[in-house]
């Protein structure tokens, strides 16, 4: 049985982590605790695999620890095991990448320890079974990760990250903890069978679902949660920042199924779908928005992040939305194209981030601004990223691409729904989704093109380095699954069957993998299908056949020459675009509504040699609505009640005489 | 087998006492600081035993599920922070802050609160309890004033003043307690011990009981620093030595609350008297709001985690003010795992402070890089005291937080906002000493002794993980009788 | 239980809550310990009296202990370090002496409101006692409280206190060690008080406690 | 044999709209040099172009990669499957459910990110501002299109061409207001994407003006053959998408006779000759517009396509 195994090792991450301390003196050790995580992973992941394919029926295991009358509660089921997927293979990546990565490390002490910890509390997350191990898993590998975003304090930027990103965990474990509290009862039933058994009331379970989704929401970075998260994910190692993107956000979705499909049941209200789905669309929209406006690649990347968390929701949102009117088989398509973008952006966006930490070693810049034609020095990086920023782009014959066409398919399913609330939402939020896709298309047309294309824009640019071997296998593992899982699509679903039939009352898609050319046929094949085997064959042979009959029969010659430019010779590299040039048009239509964008042009007056300046003020709705007065509110009661710090014994000694005046007087009154 | 833990009872008065004269007339810091280190060692060697070997109560002295951890960690906490004041204290008197003579002083008076604690602790007597926890007061007070600075002396002064009103308003409720057990159980001695109290408690007269309770409340609330009571706390605790703010926090608040609730137990006993819950609800969550805000303006470190420890008296007045088996057990172990995490913070806090050489907030910075250990220990001590795991805290505040929430949604949510608030402005000042620049100036090298406070986030990390069955079994036994 | 018994002993405790309030309406420092000397004189006589209708014979150990140290040693104490500190100038009240009155009143009113519908089984004597002992503690409270000087400070304490042994020796069969404790801590006091007293005088000119208040964390920084 | 015809039908069409795509483009010129009064070149002079495009060697900047050279088979590829997916002139071919509506218009998004990338690739001004302004307009052009794929899978109950095709033959369609506004939707896309007047005009090279042209400018020889193959694919494409959806007659449906392939192609050419006549004639009789109101032209179409969706929900749910 794998459970006890999968129980193991994180204990021996743990392990490592102390290891780390103790000899946090030598100089090999990066390369030996990295190596240590990367088995460790790849077993955890093998196991994973094994238990979600071979047996999904679920084990569950109690130690004597945590809560006595309780113990901790372990279960390995099918949700899990696929989560245990997502999560182990970012981290045997990252682990590889850092392999290599990890050498450039200037705090290394600051990140070592803390590193195995971070990949030890996501596996324990996924495997507890009772609310207690729930929170202090979660809790934990908050805290790690928060080391982690600390590991280059001295830069204030990220001193005030990581400040944020803990208050914000913070308040998401309370949330959290409030639905957990409402769900066990006052005596405390904590074990999640014992949950899942009681049924709770519709208006406890309304609130349960609105506090599952402060608590997961914000640390999956579901807009307006999403704040902290920009600022965290670049703050640590580049690949910490994988995980943190890639993986963690993913555990904290895991949090919000677990509650909501697993623990809550079946869904009381069709509202709920309503909300979920409504939120996701925002997010989705909000978050490739801030990223458009970004210049700085790794931001630019975690502004993603919460792009497809949205998308991820917009999904689940469906799934409630069916489920609540038991149309389960809807809700299987919208659940599978969850999971399926799930495990997508796991990939891309790690490969994505590992990406970033390439360029960020190469050249040591983020700015995207400084940046540019990468191209040229370090060709590999340049197609493991190009791949992962198609597949991000949801492009065909790409993975990105088959969840985003799942998540479409499931919204065409939703005029079947009686509530006429959710008829006119699922269309515009599928507007919003197909806006939401366009948009990430032009941003990392932008981060690649501005990032790699081009002619270089600073000095450390020029004289960028390829990245090691061991950094290039792991982006490359990345994109070749980004491509698998894009062209086998059947085969993907069909392992996820077994997830959605746990979470959909045992109601799954049709299995795929005994379809013609391995088709993906969601519905019914008079409905829709998509094959993107025979897409990428098509496009490769008629790429193939054209090249050929090309070279072949017409010429193939090539000269070098300067680039035409219209006629403009030799341009400096400073007349390229940039990021915020680029940036600009889609600036100018939506950014001027939804942040205020104002432009400047500052001219120098005629004679005076200095020269033009052009500013862009953007300003953030969400953070100075909704959180700075927060900010403000603290500040302004602390100072106000600041001096009762100063009074004279006399005033306390009145407190203490006020105090006992008043309850003698309530004693009178009270009898 | 009894007579062994007779024996230990008496080692726990008789050894503090004796050390107490002896340190008097003894010359010389090291012999002094020696002798303070064993003597503590031995008291808490007597402790260890009484866990095996229970004597049967008498009418002065008892022990029994209440007060045995509480005696054990006691004595623990007492000797480790001796261990701790050993190489503190060698360092005050390098930078003549302290001269020998107030050393011998010193060391006499640290037995001497011991001795007070513990037989406040022991006590099977309601006045022999209120007479050890004055003792411990004014001893307190003394050591407070120590350093006779002017802003010492006032911290004192102004302690004293506070405290020995609220002795006063416990006494009077004593006296009513007597006489509403002095009916029922007849005059004398009996009418004073606890275990007679308890069995007779539904008898009393109820009003009597709850007017009793208002000035208990009051007035050792005023020792465990219940906002508005609290006024003494923060001042005591960042003028005296950080050693005595090492026990004011992990133990004195304690043996405060330890008190209060022997008479909220009486209070649930009697059937007819008020619940005194949502009394302890109302201070409990005032406490915690006020110190949440508090916390964020303040410029001295001492200060700062003086108003932390405010905050989780709040916590666990308002864990006991909810009751039941849940929220009981939670604010015991709360009990146990602040003072522990607390004085930790406060070992490390000191050595931090001679690092330094001052404790002001603002002109400590990067500790994390100029001194690793204690940066560390800080963020440790830190993280566990803000209720995060793997430490023990977490335990506590989840248990709270849920069964709260469980039972009065309305009351978890001040309550989650409280620790929220808490949670960030004491982080907020830890970013700024544990991390960024360090400033460049001279890294004064300070012979810190690690292990105290090691041994402290040690414990508190295990309990985070498991706790042990014989402290569960008595939490619960407790947890049933506080109702 | 006869009524001339009962009467004395109500008139004593009454008398106690008279001189509480005499000692409110003080202005001047020396009047002050006289009116205390004054106080704990009454409080002996009212112990004694509960001696002698209890035949409780410990408590006239506690009248002799409060006799010797609270109407005598202190106040001759207090005479000697407010000449010795020189500040036998009239003192500051906090609010008019004829408002304060007023308040005390009200807590007079609320003494009794609160204590006389508790203890309607325990005899009647305590009962009063009890009463007018509460009484006696809240007015020494209030004078804590509207007084800034130190030496009054102590005083109201004093006072305070005084009403915590008329209700301890109110109540029926007390044991010993609370009144030893209470002389104790009144001794401890003292002394302590003594030493503070001695030590501010070594920094500060005056023992008004403002003076004293001016140094703290928000003023240093 | 069936399969082998099947084979050989799929075949057929794949190169019937390779080799149309070009004459497409001349027939569109030839009709606006008419109108203009012109005599205009050949429907032919594509073919020539291309040829002699190809036979040219090919110039590359210095600070062009292995991308800008490989973008144009890339995109030539992209764009013929695209095109050879939708239905021409008979509809269930043996490969149509390879890629239903959604993919088809996702196609297309790939070989725009290609070509914008390529755009930016040697790092000159005009470049960037084609890429900038190209997805500037998708953004808008791509959430219009799938709401006309939402209006019309919602109304055949599928996003498959083929089927919808089949289902637009039927009686029971009717004259729907959301068909209505679905094609000026669509009409209105196909006008944006295929960079004609008023959104772009193929035709200038004043820089400032150009979108499509800005970014094409650094290429030449074979690879702008290509692209050029590739830009008169796009418009065959759509003009074919607007063919089988909104005037589906004479189409024919798979493993038919031969006749009735025939008049299927023959069909096929006349809605192809329509269609050009027809955007000559509008593109002639409009200006361009500036850039900042494309925006708004396609903002509207895309309210189009969300509230021809919405009227939908309507009409159904009675």
């Amino acid at each position: 049985m794998s459970l006890p195994l999968l129980l193991g090792l994180p204990v021996i991450l743990l392990a490592v982590g102390i290891h780390a301390v103790t000899t946090s003196r030598r100089s090999h050790r990066s390369h030996w605790i990295y190596g240590a995580t990367l088995i460790v992973c790849v077993i955890a992941l093998g196991l994973a695999l094994a238990s979600l394919l071979m047996d999904p029926t679920p084990a569950t295991l109690t130690l004597p620890l945590g809560l006595p009358w309780l113990g901790a509660h372990f279960r390995l089921d099918a949700l899990a095991a696929f989560f245990l997927v997502v999560v182990n293979l970012g981290g045997a990546v990252a682990s590889l990448f850092a392999l290599g990565y990890g050498q450039h490390e200037s705090a290394p002490g600051r990140v070592l320890p803390f590193f195995p910890a971070f990949l030890a509390g996501m596996n324990l997350v996924l495997l507890a079974d009772d609310a207690f191990t729930f929170l202090f898993a979660w809790e934990f590998m908050s805290l790690s990760s928060w080391a982690l975003v600390m590991a280059h304090h001295q830069e204030p930027a990220n001193s005030r990250a990581g400040y944020l990103y803990l208050v914000m965990a913070c308040f998401g474990t309370l949330a959290l903890l409030l639905a957990f509290g409402l769900l066990a009862g006052s005596d405390g039933a904590y074990d999640f069978a014992a949950i899942r058994a009681g049924q709770a009331t519709p208006g406890l379970a309304a609130l349960a679902l609105v506090l599952a989704l402060i608590g997961a929401g914000s640390k999956a970075g579901l807009v307006p949660l999403h704040v902290w998260l920009p600022l965290a994910h670049p703050a640590a190692p580049s690949h910490v920042s994988a995980l943190m993107s890639g993986v963690m956000t993913k555990v904290a979705v895991y949090g919000f199924v677990r509650i909501v499909f697993d623990l809550l049941g079946e869904p009381v209200a069709w509202w709920w779908g309503g909300l979920v789905l409504a939120l996701g669309g925002v997010t989705a929209v909000l978050g490739v928005l801030y990223a458009l406006m970004q210049h700085d690649l790794k931001r630019l990347l975690a502004y993603h992040t919460v792009e497809n968390i949205g998308i991820i929701f917009i999904g689940l949102g469906l799934a409630l939305a069916f489920q609540a009117n038991q149309m389960y088989t809807s809700a299987a398509l919208a659940l599978t194209a969850a999971l399926f973008h799930i495990l997508n952006h796991s990939l891309f966006k790690s490969l994505l981030f590992l990406g970033a930490g390439a360029v960020l070693t190469a050249t040591g810049e983020r700015d995207m601004e400084r940046l540019g034609g990468l191209i040229h020095p370090m060709p590999w990086t340049a197609l493991a990223f190009l791949l992962g920023a198609a597949a991000i782009s949801a492009l065909p014959p790409l993975n990105g691409f088959v969840s985003e066409w799942l998540t479409f398919q499931a919204i065409l399913l939703s005029p079947e729904l009686p509530q006429w609330l959710l008829k006119f939402l699922a269309p515009a939020v599928g507007a919003l989704l197909a806006l939401s896709a366009a948009l990430a298309a032009a941003c990392f047309v932008k981060a690649f093109g501005i990032t790699f294309l081009g002619r270089p824009r600073s000095p450390a640019a020029a004289q960028a380095q390829e990245t090691d071997r061991y950094s290039l296998w792991a982006l490359f593992i990345l994109a070749g699954l980004c491509l698998l899982a894009g062209i086998l699509p059947g085969l993907v679903v069909d392992s996820l069957a077994p997830v959605v039939g746990l979470l959909n009352g045992s109601a799954r898609l049709v299995t795929q993998h005994d379809q013609p050319w391995l088709t993906l046929v969601p519905v019914a094949d008079v409905k829709s299908s998509y094959n993107g085997l025979l897409v990428l064959l098509f496009m490769a042979f008629s790429g193939a056949v054209a090249a050929f009959l090309i070279h072949r029969l017409a010429s193939s010659a090539v000269r070098r020459g300067p680039a035409w430019d219209c006629g403009f010779p030799e341009a400096s590299p400073t007349t390229q675009y940039t990021a915020g040039s680029f940036a600009q048009p889609i600036r100018r239509v939506f950014g001027s509504v939804v942040f205020q964008a104002r432009e400047r042009v500052m001219m120098p007056p005629p004679g005076d040699l200095r020269p033009a300046r052009f500013e862009v003020k953007l300003r953030d709705p969400i953070w100075e609505h909704g959180y700075a007065p927060i900010a403000n509110a603290v500040v302004a009661a602390s100072s106000r009640f600041n001096y009762l710090q100063y009074l004279t014994i006399r005033h306390y000694l009145s407190l203490v005489f006020g105090a006992l005046v008043i309850l003698l007087l309530g004693m009178a009154l009270w009898r | 087998m009894n007579a062994l833990g007779f024996l230990a009872v008496t080692a726990l008065l008789i050894v503090p006492a004796s050390a107490t004269v002896v340190l008097m007339l003894a010359p010389g810091y090291r012999f002094g600081a020696r002798l303070n280190v064993s003597a503590a060692l031995l008291s808490l060697l007597a402790a260890i035993t009484l866990l095996g070997w229970r004597p049967e109560a008498n009418l002065y002295l008892r022990v029994d599920d209440f007060n045995i951890y509480l005696i054990v960690l006691n004595n623990l906490v007492s000797f480790t922070t001796s261990v701790f004041s050993a190489s503190y204290i060698a360092h005050e008197l390098e930078t003549g802050r302290l001269t020998p003579a107030y050393l011998r002083f010193y060391h006499a008076m640290y037995q001497a609160l011991l001795f007070a604690m513990n037989l406040a602790l022991l006590a099977n007597n309601i006045g022999l309890l209120w007479v050890a926890i004055e003792l411990a007061t004014l001893i307190t007070v003394l050591m407070v004033g120590l350093y006779r600075t002017r802003a010492a002396l006032e911290a004192a002064w102004k302690y004293f003043i506070l405290g020995s009103l609220g002795i006063a308003l416990a006494l009077f409720g004593t006296i009513l307690v007597y006489l509403a057990a002095q009916p029922v159980v007849g005059e004398g001695l009996p009418a004073m011990a606890w275990d007679q109290l308890l069995a007779k408690a539904d008898a009393f007269e109820p009003a009597l009981l709850n007017l009793a309770f208002v000035f208990l409340l009051l007035g050792y609330g005023t020792k465990a620093g219940l906002v508005p009571l609290h006024a003494w706390l923060p001042d005591a605790h960042a003028e005296g030595p950080t050693p005595i703010s090492a026990v004011l926090s992990g133990l004195l608040l304690n043996v405060a609350l330890y008190a209060v609730l022997r008479f909220k137990m009486l209070m649930s006993a009697n059937s007819h008297a008020l619940a005194p819950g949502p009394l302890m609800v109302g201070l409990g969550l005032l406490s915690l709001l006020f110190a949440g805000l508090m916390l964020y303006r303040r410029g001295d470190i001492k200060r700062l985690f003086a108003y932390s420890s405010i905050e989780h008296m709040g916590i666990i007045t308002f864990a006991f003010g909810m009751g039941g088996p849940l929220a009981n057990f939670a604010g015991l172990l709360h009990m146990t795992m602040h003072s522990l995490t607390k004085s930790a913070i406060f070992f490390t806090v000191g050595h931090i402070a001679q690092a330094k050489g001052t404790q002001r907030i603002s002109t400590i910075r990067g500790l994390t890089v100029t001194h690793p250990v204690l940066g560390w220990g800080l963020v440790a001590g830190v993280i566990a005291i803000a209720g995060m795991p793997p430490f023990g805290v977490f335990t506590s505040e989840f248990l709270v937080v849920s069964s709260t929430f469980a039972r009065q949604p309305l009351l978890a949510l001040p309550l989650a906002l409280g620790l929220l608030l808490a949670f960030g402005t004491l982080l907020w000042r830890l970013h700024g000493m544990a991390f960024g620049k360090p400033d460049s100036g001279p890294v004064a090298p300070v012979q810190a002794s690690i292990l105290p406070m090691l041994t402290h986030l040690a414990l508190v990390l295990i309990a985070g993980i498991w706790l042990p069955g014989p402290l569960v079994a008595w939490f619960k036994n407790v947890a049933a009788l506080l109702g | 239980m006869h009524g001339l018994a009962f009467d004395i002993a109500h008139l004593l405790a009454g008398g106690m809550v008279v001189v509480s309030f005499l000692l409110l309406y003080q202005v001047r420092l020396f009047a002050l310990i006289n009116v205390f000397a004054l106080h704990s004189l009454v409080l002996v006589l009212a112990v004694g009296w509960q001696a002698t209708i209890q035949e409780a014979h410990h408590l006239y150990v506690t009248a002799g202990i409060a006799l010797i140290f609270k109407a005598i040693l202190i106040p001759t104490a207090l005479h000697r370090i407010v000449r010795r500190l020189g500040i036998h100038r009239t003192l500051e009240v906090v609010g008019g002496v004829g408002l304060n009155m007023l308040a005390g009143a009200a807590l007079v009113a609320l003494a009794i409101l609160v204590m006389l519908p508790v203890t309607t089984t325990a005899d009647v004597l305590a009962r009063e006692d009890l009463a007018f002992a509460l009484a006696v503690v809240l007015l020494g409270l209030w004078l804590m409280v509207i007084r800034h000087n130190a030496v009054s400070l102590v005083i109201g304490f004093m006072s305070l206190e005084n009403g915590l042994v008329l209700a301890a020796a109110g109540a029926r069969g007390m044991p010993l060690a609370v009144e030893i404790s209470i002389a104790f801590s009144v001794l401890i006091a003292l002394i302590v008080i003594g030493v503070f007293l001695f030590r501010i005088r070594e920094r500060f000119d005056s023992v008004d406690m403002q003076a004293m208040d001016s140094f703290r964390e928000g003023r240093r920084r | 044999m069936a399969l082998i015809t099947d084979y050989l039908v799929q075949g057929c069409q794949m190169l019937l709209v390779l080799l149309l795509a070009p004459l497409l483009t001349g027939w569109v010129r030839t009709i606006k040099a008419q109108l203009l009064r012109r005599r205009g070149p050949s429907p032919l002079q594509p073919y020539r172009d291309l040829l002699k495009l190809l036979r040219k060697e090919a110039l590359l900047a210095d600070s062009a990669s292995w991308l800008f050279r490989v973008a144009p088979y890339l995109i030539f590829a992209a764009l013929w499957v695209a095109a050879a997916l939708v239905p021409t002139f008979a509809s269930g071919l043996l490969f149509s459910w390879t890629a239903d509506l959604i993919a088809i218009v996702a196609l297309l998004g790939s070989a725009r990110f290609f070509l914008a990338l390529a755009g930016l690739d040697v790092g000159t001004s005009f470049g960037g501002i084609g890429s900038s302004r190209e997805m500037m307009i998708a953004s808008l052009a791509e959430p219009a299109m799938l709401m006309i794929v939402f209006t019309l899978s919602l109304l055949a109950g599928t996003t498959e061409l083929s089927a919808i095709a089949q289902f637009m033959l039927t009686a029971e369609v009717g004259l729907r207001v959301s068909l209505a506004l679905a094609l000026l939707a669509l009409i209105m896309v196909a006008i944006a994407e295929n960079a004609r007047i008023p959104v772009d005009n193929p035709a200038t090279h004043l820089e400032l003006t150009m979108v499509h042209e800005a970014m094409v400018l650094e290429y030449s020889g074979r690879h702008l053959a290509l692209i050029e193959l590739a830009a008169s694919l796009k418009l065959l494409l759509y003009l074919s998408l607007l063919g089988c959806i909104f005037i589906p007659w004479g189409m024919a449906t798979a493993g038919e006779s031969w006749t009735a392939y025939l008049i299927g192609v023959a069909a096929y050419l006349g809605k192809l000759a329509l269609g050009g006549f027809l955007l000559a004639l509008f593109e002639t009789s409009i200006a361009k517009m500036r850039v900042f109101r494309v925006d708004q032209f396609l903002g509207a179409a895309l309210m189009l396509g969300l509230l021809g969706a919405l009227l939908l929900f309507v009409s159904r749910s009675r």
